[in-house]
């Protein structure tokens, strides 16, 4: 035939084909308005004022107080993050089958996105602050004495990041956990399974590449968390996360190639952690999940 | 396009040739006490200004959306309001229209600055128009009923922190105005040998603010934040200024009861708006922003700046008294202003805030020194 | 896991929304016994096994294992095996490790779970396969390693779900004798699933013909080959032509019969008198081109390996299917006939 | 009929604990946005309404409030339309540089907006799209596109290509495959990452401040002005701001969940039985 | 979408991984024919079907149209139907929907749309369950949606992959004739995946038997029946019986064989000489109990309806698969014969 026709021929088989176009609008956009702006900005991470051309990564390492934000960031990220996920499996779990009520209480649960970061924020700190009504409700239980401490602290911002990152994690493992066919851990029943065979050694492990995923989403919303970590957290001490020290460099103290760099080193320790995860996922079994289609 | 037509420099004529479009960018909260000038001026002036757009934004973000506008050479932000961290960015950047001394004869208002004003225009230099000023504090806030006899010195304050720990409050000085008011007035209280030099000159500020850490629970990250522990009772002291003593209590967030005391060796530490234009706004529209300026220094607009305390007393210029304010300013002055704030101002030196340099080494310190030392613990 | 001597279901009844799938199923199934469901698709037989299974909670009625309510039992603690309709393979599992799932469920030393692995593979002849996932096996493949995973446990009631459905004719008849064989040899008690009247016929020790969810006739492989207790269950068993007639005379059991075209003695299965309308069944391979009989037109043939079948029509235009071991033309007249014994008269 | 395991009871507890907080979190700021004054107490010494009329007039929330929702659904529309398809080659196909390009789509979800949203609005200005609406959604555009490829693509990957192969059989294009047979069957998915773009677009700082004309600006740049710009602010009126946004929010999530059970099967899944 | 000539396959070859799913596959089927692909489970068949129809590339070789070449069209543009083994139903679809689908695809008039699919749904007796989702169906009543919905187009080729393996014996033979008979009414041209032997001799006008990837024979039905290319095309053909045998004369095609206990005459399918190792394949019900004949000792009888399925072995251990008119009891001694023309020798 021609050679055209061969040459699609020969092409198809290695996989390429006019489908892969469908890409083609999705990587113009990332191309055009991520790519060419990022270089940009990884270009102004190495040309600081002074330092040589890594003089801004080295004042980062070399200051403890800069550096430490990382561990810090991760300190309420990773938890956070184990959190959400770990949560929603168990309630997505017990929700998957039909019952009266199902779709309120789904609803419900993911509610929580809509609130935003303020809401969030204003919320913990009237609600849980010394006089509100979760201490107001101790206090008059008497379980405690005096009020507990929950904002303006570690636990503040890891309140937030739980309210907020939950519902994503929730709405996903359940999308995810609805497309794995039932009658695959009945067919485990039968083999003698029980409930928690069935849930470890047949939905978990289907599931695994959707809880992957779901565990990097909600890890990068909780890594790169910044408002809350100044308003319910304690911003110069235990929740001076990395994003604070990004802020702090580039908007307050106009330093845009060490703000820069900051940011490229958040992006390498996120994608770091996301690759890992993404490495386990390829581990898993990962086509479909027995709905027949 | 907002901008397009026009050119962005040589001679700014009198008026524009047609009447313009003005965006206006608030990062200080200015418009609070401004909008009501502008608004006046533009029903005023509509051969000048046909209309005018107000956006509001916090003074960091706003460096880099103007840069992201000069950089493409569409600047569509014409007229900015903001305070001094904002100003002194934009001309460490070199984003703002040197308007000084070029078109100094066209602003007379500025001659009439009060001193305070006057001192706190020299840091705009070249760059920026004040548009209101206020000593601001430092103030300590108090409720008479937890508080009976409040500290009259640095050293009562910390005895007083000693023998009620987590009583004593402000903010983290980077969020907050009465924080960093605190924490630049301090200097002068403790007597340090250059209280514009945080990093060589403040040992003893340094000192006392790690002493005073130790009794010190919680700086929250916002004004309000201390202002509400203030009024449920959870903090019994703060820091404040005379717009954050006022109006809070007009707005009811603060009992009306509350009190102010300043510390013995007590200087002010005043505070600004100014308007800038930047690079790149027609002359067109940097005629009609002159005139708006020059309008806004008149008396009777600046009387509009006593609003409700927000930013007490809140003209820049003299021979601007309450009588002329409008009537609600009037009302709620009466009401919840302190007429010892005459008396205090008139009887305490006044001094400038620390430049923007300065302050961000500061504020670099106290994170690490004071605020970042709570983790240890 | 023990064995017990009965399984009873009583009255067991499945609705979905308002419609029955299974109204009243009663049935005792003795240890060791080989019961086959059989019946048309949608006729509720995997229904009834799920219900068995425990897979599906039923919506009246109840089971008994010996003295024991089952019915509200889990499934997992049943300790029955079955093999799914759909294969319901775990897609992530190799089939080694599809199979070996149940062993390691119950605890199996490590030994034992690669031997009774590799004999259950060995069996459903998969041990090239045995480290691939289901995803990649042809349907058929995947049909043995779901048989494998259920024999492997040798549990005491096993359910099958038509296990054979999607095998190759050969390999179904020889999965079939397997089947028989480790019913037996295992001392298995086995339910079987399945549309097809002769597997069900060659492998059950007792039949159950469902229609519309409801029980037409248990028996013997013979009693229903040979006495079908319904014109439907004849229609089932491959007595493929269905005559409406009318009864000319009865003598005894034996009727003679007219309609359509066609005059044919047959054995009375209900009470008819002459005159009655009724329907006579006759299975095809009982209906042959003989020297005299009725003449018929031949319309179809079809090979059929040793025969034909042919599909020919009466004078008065009654389709009738019959076999022929010579092929004749479309269009040929021939004659056929029927021995009396061979067709059974149901009132209709 | 079925008792409740102790897992169950532990499950529903720990919802039931998480609910009963979420509402007195929620509740406070509710309270607060409509008390007078509000000190050590457990209510409000009166009621008012006047934190909203002020939010509503000092920010001219109407004009805000239309723009948010134009912005908002213009990203999800386009985000869904570009990273729909995309994510169905990445599920489906593989093809030399796939990794490569997965990656791709992964950095802009992964890199802080600092890194490249000074740059980004830069040309967007330059090109005369920043200052509009056209700027604000196409900035959105960076991180919500990618964010719906890692979300879709799992989904695709659930459903069984046999379905595609009988349409293509029946003669469907390749769009119709998409729109006939795959987004019916992704509803569930493509809502799920639409919300969760939605709510991220919404709630976009950074991007859409940077790219904002003055009347293209949303409620987050109001609400963070609110709550974090200079000079004094009621925190009431922080929290009617808030209740505001928080309140358009559900109403976009209530409408899209009436359409839509976010539950719904992704694939041909029989219900449990039970 | 117009019709064609004929369809050549040339050379066609596909690998999954380092194995080959298909070898080198040569085929021409020319329109209006009837063409089964029949051969055990894994044999390549449903690959075969796949690359035709362009859901899987070829790994080698070409497929041609007339003089178009077929295989780089996409398959939305072949215009061929499809019956898919797993059903492949529209989960999100109506019955009537999924029936309808190619039609709208189409774009047809909405009451050309609306005539076709009830006639296609009545076709396969649906017309009940036409507003379910398939999900509420049962496996049979998938099948046949699927059924409807391929044939509801009248494709110039229709391709189908196992259509009847899920339906009960009843519907499946009726299928069958419906099947067939729309194939001749509509004059469609058909490529049917079987495994099945019955079903493929009854349907096709020729078969392609394969086996590993491989075509072990092409051929009519009766030429496949009859005349079996090898011993593997043997068994798969019903040849049931394969036995290792010695020859131990030979008269033109007669030969005589004898071992494993017994002594046979047959018909020499290949070249072979007295001496020779050869397979004898005998189908079971050429194999009879006879008065005289070979003496075997009955092992296992299995009812199969009109007669008996028996195993039986020979006095040196070789097992027969036979019939028998009555039923033997196990352990019983018969004698059995065949008759010299179905005894097909082989050599080994
Ligand atoms: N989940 C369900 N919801 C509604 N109806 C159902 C459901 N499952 C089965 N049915 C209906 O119940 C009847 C019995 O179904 P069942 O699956 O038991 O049939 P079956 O005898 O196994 O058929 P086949 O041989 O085709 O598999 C059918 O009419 C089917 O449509
Ligand atoms: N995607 C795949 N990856 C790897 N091997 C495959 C794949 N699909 C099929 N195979 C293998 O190719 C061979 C032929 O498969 P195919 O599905 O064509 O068999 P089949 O003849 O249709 O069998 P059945 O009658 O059981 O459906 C089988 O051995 C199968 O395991
Ligand atoms: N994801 C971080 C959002 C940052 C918002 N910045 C608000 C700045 C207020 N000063
Ligand atoms: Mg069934
Ligand atoms: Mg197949």
């Amino acid at each position: 035939m021609s050679g055209g026709t061969a040459l699609r021929h020969r092409l198809a088989e290695r996989g390429l084909d006019r489908q892969l176009l469908l890409l083609v609008p999705g990587l113009a956009c990332v191309l055009a308005l991520f790519i060419y702006p990022f270089a940009y900005g990884i270009g102004l991470s190495f040309q600081p004022a002074s330092g040589g051309v890594l003089g801004a990564y080295r004042a980062f390492f070399t200051d403890a107080y800069q550096r430490d934000t990382i561990a810090t960031t991760l300190g309420l990220s990773l938890p956070a993050a184990i959190l959400n996920v770990a949560a929603s499996v168990p309630i997505a779990y017990r929700m998957r089958g039909r019952f009266r009520g199902k779709r309120l209480l789904t609803t419900i649960l993911v509610v929580p996105i809509t609130l935003g970061t303020v809401l969030t924020a204003e919320g913990l700190l009237n609600y849980l602050g010394p006089t509100g009504w979760f201490n107001r409700a101790l206090l008059g239980l008497g379980v405690i004495d005096e009020p507990v401490r929950l904002t303006n602290n570690y636990w503040g911002v890891f309140f937030s990041l739980v309210i907020t990152g939950f519902p994503f994690a929730f709405l996903l493992i359940l999308s995810y956990l609805s497309g794995i066919d039932p009658t695959l851990e009945r067919a485990a029943a039968t083999l003698g399974a029980g409930r928690w065979q069935r849930f470890s050694r047949i939905t978990l492990p289907l599931l695994a590449p959707g809880l992957a995923t779901t565990f990097c989403l909600t890890f990068v919303l909780a890594f790169s968390v910044f408002p809350s970590a100044v308003l319910v957290g304690d911003p110069a001490g235990s929740t001076r996360v990395v994003s604070i020290a990004a802020y702090h460099a580039a908007y307050e103290a106009y330093d845009y190639p060490l703000g820069s760099a900051i940011a490229v080193i958040m992006g390498v320790v996120e994608l770091i952690v996301v690759a890992v995860v993404l490495g386990l996922r390829s581990l898993f079994y990962t086509g479909s999940t027995g709905g027949k289609g | 396009a907002p901008n397009s037509g026009g050119a962005t420099d040589g001679p700014v004529p009198d008026k524009p040739g047609e009447a313009v479009t003005l965006n206006i960018l608030d990062v200080a909260g200015n418009l609070q006490l401004t909008q009501g000038m502008i608004d006046d001026f533009v029903s005023r002036a509509g051969d000048q200004i046909d209309k005018v757009t107000y956006s509001k934004a916090t003074a960091p973000e706003l460096v880099g959306k103007v840069k992201a506008q000069q950089n493409a050479g569409r600047v569509d932000i014409d007229l900015v309001l903001t305070g001094v961290d904002g100003l002194a960015a934009g001309i460490d950047q070199d984003l703002w229209t040197p308007l000084l001394p070029a078109s100094s004869s066209r602003l007379p208002g500025m001659s009439t600055y009060l001193p305070g004003a006057e001192a706190m225009q020299k840091l705009a230099g070249d760059f920026g128009v004040t548009v209101t000023y206020y000593p601001s504090g430092p103030l300590l806030e108090y409720l008479p009923a937890n508080v009976p006899s409040p500290p009259k010195s640095a050293e009562e304050l910390l005895a007083y922190a000693k023998a009620n720990p987590g009583a004593v409050q402000y903010a983290r000085p980077s969020n907050s105005g009465p924080g960093r008011t605190f924490l630049m007035g301090l200097p002068y209280l403790l007597g340090d040998s250059d209280p514009k030099d945080p990093v060589n000159g403040w040992s003893k500020t340094w000192a006392y603010l790690a002493e005073l850490n130790k009794y010190v629970t919680l700086y929250p990250s916002s004004t309000s934040e201390t202002m509400k522990n203030l009024a449920n009772g959870s903090a019994k002291i703060i820091a404040s200024t005379t717009g954050w003593d006022i109006n809070p209590r007009v707005l009811g967030t603060v009992p009306k009861e509350a009190k102010v005391q300043t510390l013995e060796g007590f200087h002010w530490v005043t505070d600004a708006h100014y308007a800038v234009i930047p690079r790149g706004v027609p002359t067109n529209k940097q005629a009609a922003i002159l005139n708006l300026l020059q309008d806004m220094l008149t008396p009777q607009q600046q009387a509009k700046a006593y609003d409700q305390g927000y930013f007490y007393p809140g003209p820049a210029v003299k021979d601007v008294t309450l009588s002329m304010a409008p009537e609600e300013s009037q009302k709620a002055l009466a009401e919840f202003g302190r007429p010892e704030y005459d008396q205090l101002i008139a009887g305490n030196p006044i001094e400038v805030p620390l430049d923007a340099k300065a302050l961000v080494a500061a504020f670099d310190r106290w994170d690490r020194e004071i605020g970042g030392a709570k983790v240890k613990k | 896991m023990t064995g017990f001597s009965e399984l009873r279901l009583d009255g067991v009844r499945r609705r979905f929304g308002d419609r029955d799938a299974l109204t009243g199923l009663n049935l005792t199934i003795r240890r060791g016994e080989f019961i086959a469901l059989l019946g048309p698709s949608g006729c509720g037989k995997s229904t009834a096994l799920n219900c068995l299974a425990g897979l599906l909670p039923l919506s009246e009625g109840s089971i008994w294992q010996d003295r024991t309510r089952l019915d509200t039992v889990p499934p997992e603690r049943r300790g029955f095996g079955m093999v799914f309709q759909n294969y319901a393979l775990f897609p992530h599992l190799s089939v080694r490790r599809n199979v070996s799932f149940g062993l390691q469920m119950r605890r199996l030393p490590r030994d034992e779970v690669r031997r009774r692995t590799d004999e259950a593979i060995k069996l459903v002849r998969l041990e090239e396969h045995a480290a691939k996932l289901p995803g990649q096996l042809s349907g058929g493949q995947q049909q043995r390693v779901a048989i494998a995973r259920a024999i492997v446990l040798e549990p005491s009631l096993v359910l099958m779900d038509e296990p054979l459905s999607n095998l190759d004719a050969k390999l179904r008849l020889e999965m079939r004798t397997e089947i028989r064989r480790l019913h037996q040899s295992l001392g298995l008690t086995t339910v079987y699933v399945t549309h097809d009247q002769e597997e069900a016929l060659s492998l059950a020790d007792r039949l159950v013909v469902l229609r519309d969810g409801r029980v037409e006739q248990i028996g013997t492989p013979q009693e229903l080959h040979n006495r079908p207790a319904n014109r439907h269950v004849a229609d089932f068993m491959g007595y493929r032509n269905l005559l409406p007639m009318k009864v000319k005379a009865a003598h005894g059991s034996t009727v003679t019969l007219e309609g359509g075209g066609l005059t044919l003695d047959g054995t009375a299965a209900d009470a008819v008198a002459p005159g009655d309308d009724v329907v006579a069944a006759v299975r095809p391979e009982d209906l042959r081109a003989a020297a005299h009989g009725v003449p018929v037109t031949v319309e179809v043939v079809e090979y059929q390996g040793r025969e034909f079948a042919v599909e020919a029509r009466t004078t008065e235009g009654v389709a009738l299917h019959l076999r022929s071991l010579e092929r004749p033309a479309p269009g040929e007249r021939i004659t056929v006939t029927a021995a009396p014994s061979r067709v059974l008269v149901f009132a209709s | 009929m079925k008792r409740l395991t102790v897992g169950a009871w532990l499950v529903w507890g720990a919802v039931a604990f998480f609910l009963i907080n979420l509402a007195g979190l929620i509740g406070a700021v509710v309270v607060n946005s409509v008390g007078q004054r509000w000190f050590d107490t457990w209510l409000p010494q009166g009621w008012t309404t006047h934190w909203y009329a002020g939010a509503w007039e000092e920010f001219g929330l109407f004009q805000v409030l239309v723009v948010t929702l134009e912005v908002a659904l213009l990203v999800v529309a386009i985000s869904v339309l570009v990273g729909v398809p995309a994510s169905y080659v990445l599920a489906r196909r593989s093809f030399p540089g796939r990794r490569v390009v997965y990656l791709l789509f992964l950095l802009p979800i992964l890199m802080p907006p600092i890194t490249y949203g000074i740059p980004l609005a830069t040309v967007l200005y330059k090109y005369g799209f920043a200052g509009h609406l056209a700027g604000v959604v196409l900035a959105n555009l960076v991180p919500s596109i990618p964010f719906v490829i890692l979300t879709m693509t799992p989904f695709i990957e659930q459903i069984d290509q046999s379905v595609e192969r009988a349409a293509r059989m029946c003669g469907a294009r390749t769009w119709q495959i998409f729109t006939r047979i795959l987004a019916p069957l992704l509803v569930p998915g493509i809502l799920a990452a639409s919300i969760l773009v939605l709510v991220r677009t919404v709630g976009m700082f950074e991007l859409t401040f940077l790219t904002a004309g003055p009347d293209s600006q949303t409620l987050v740049v109001a609400l963070y002005y609110s709550m974090s710009a200079a000079g004094i602010r009621a925190q009431q009126s922080v929290d009617a701001m808030a209740v505001l946004y928080t309140s358009s929010m559900l109403v976009l999530l209530v409408i899209a969940l009436r359409f839509v059970n976010p539950t719904q099967l992704v694939a041909r899944v029989k219900d449990d039985p039970d």
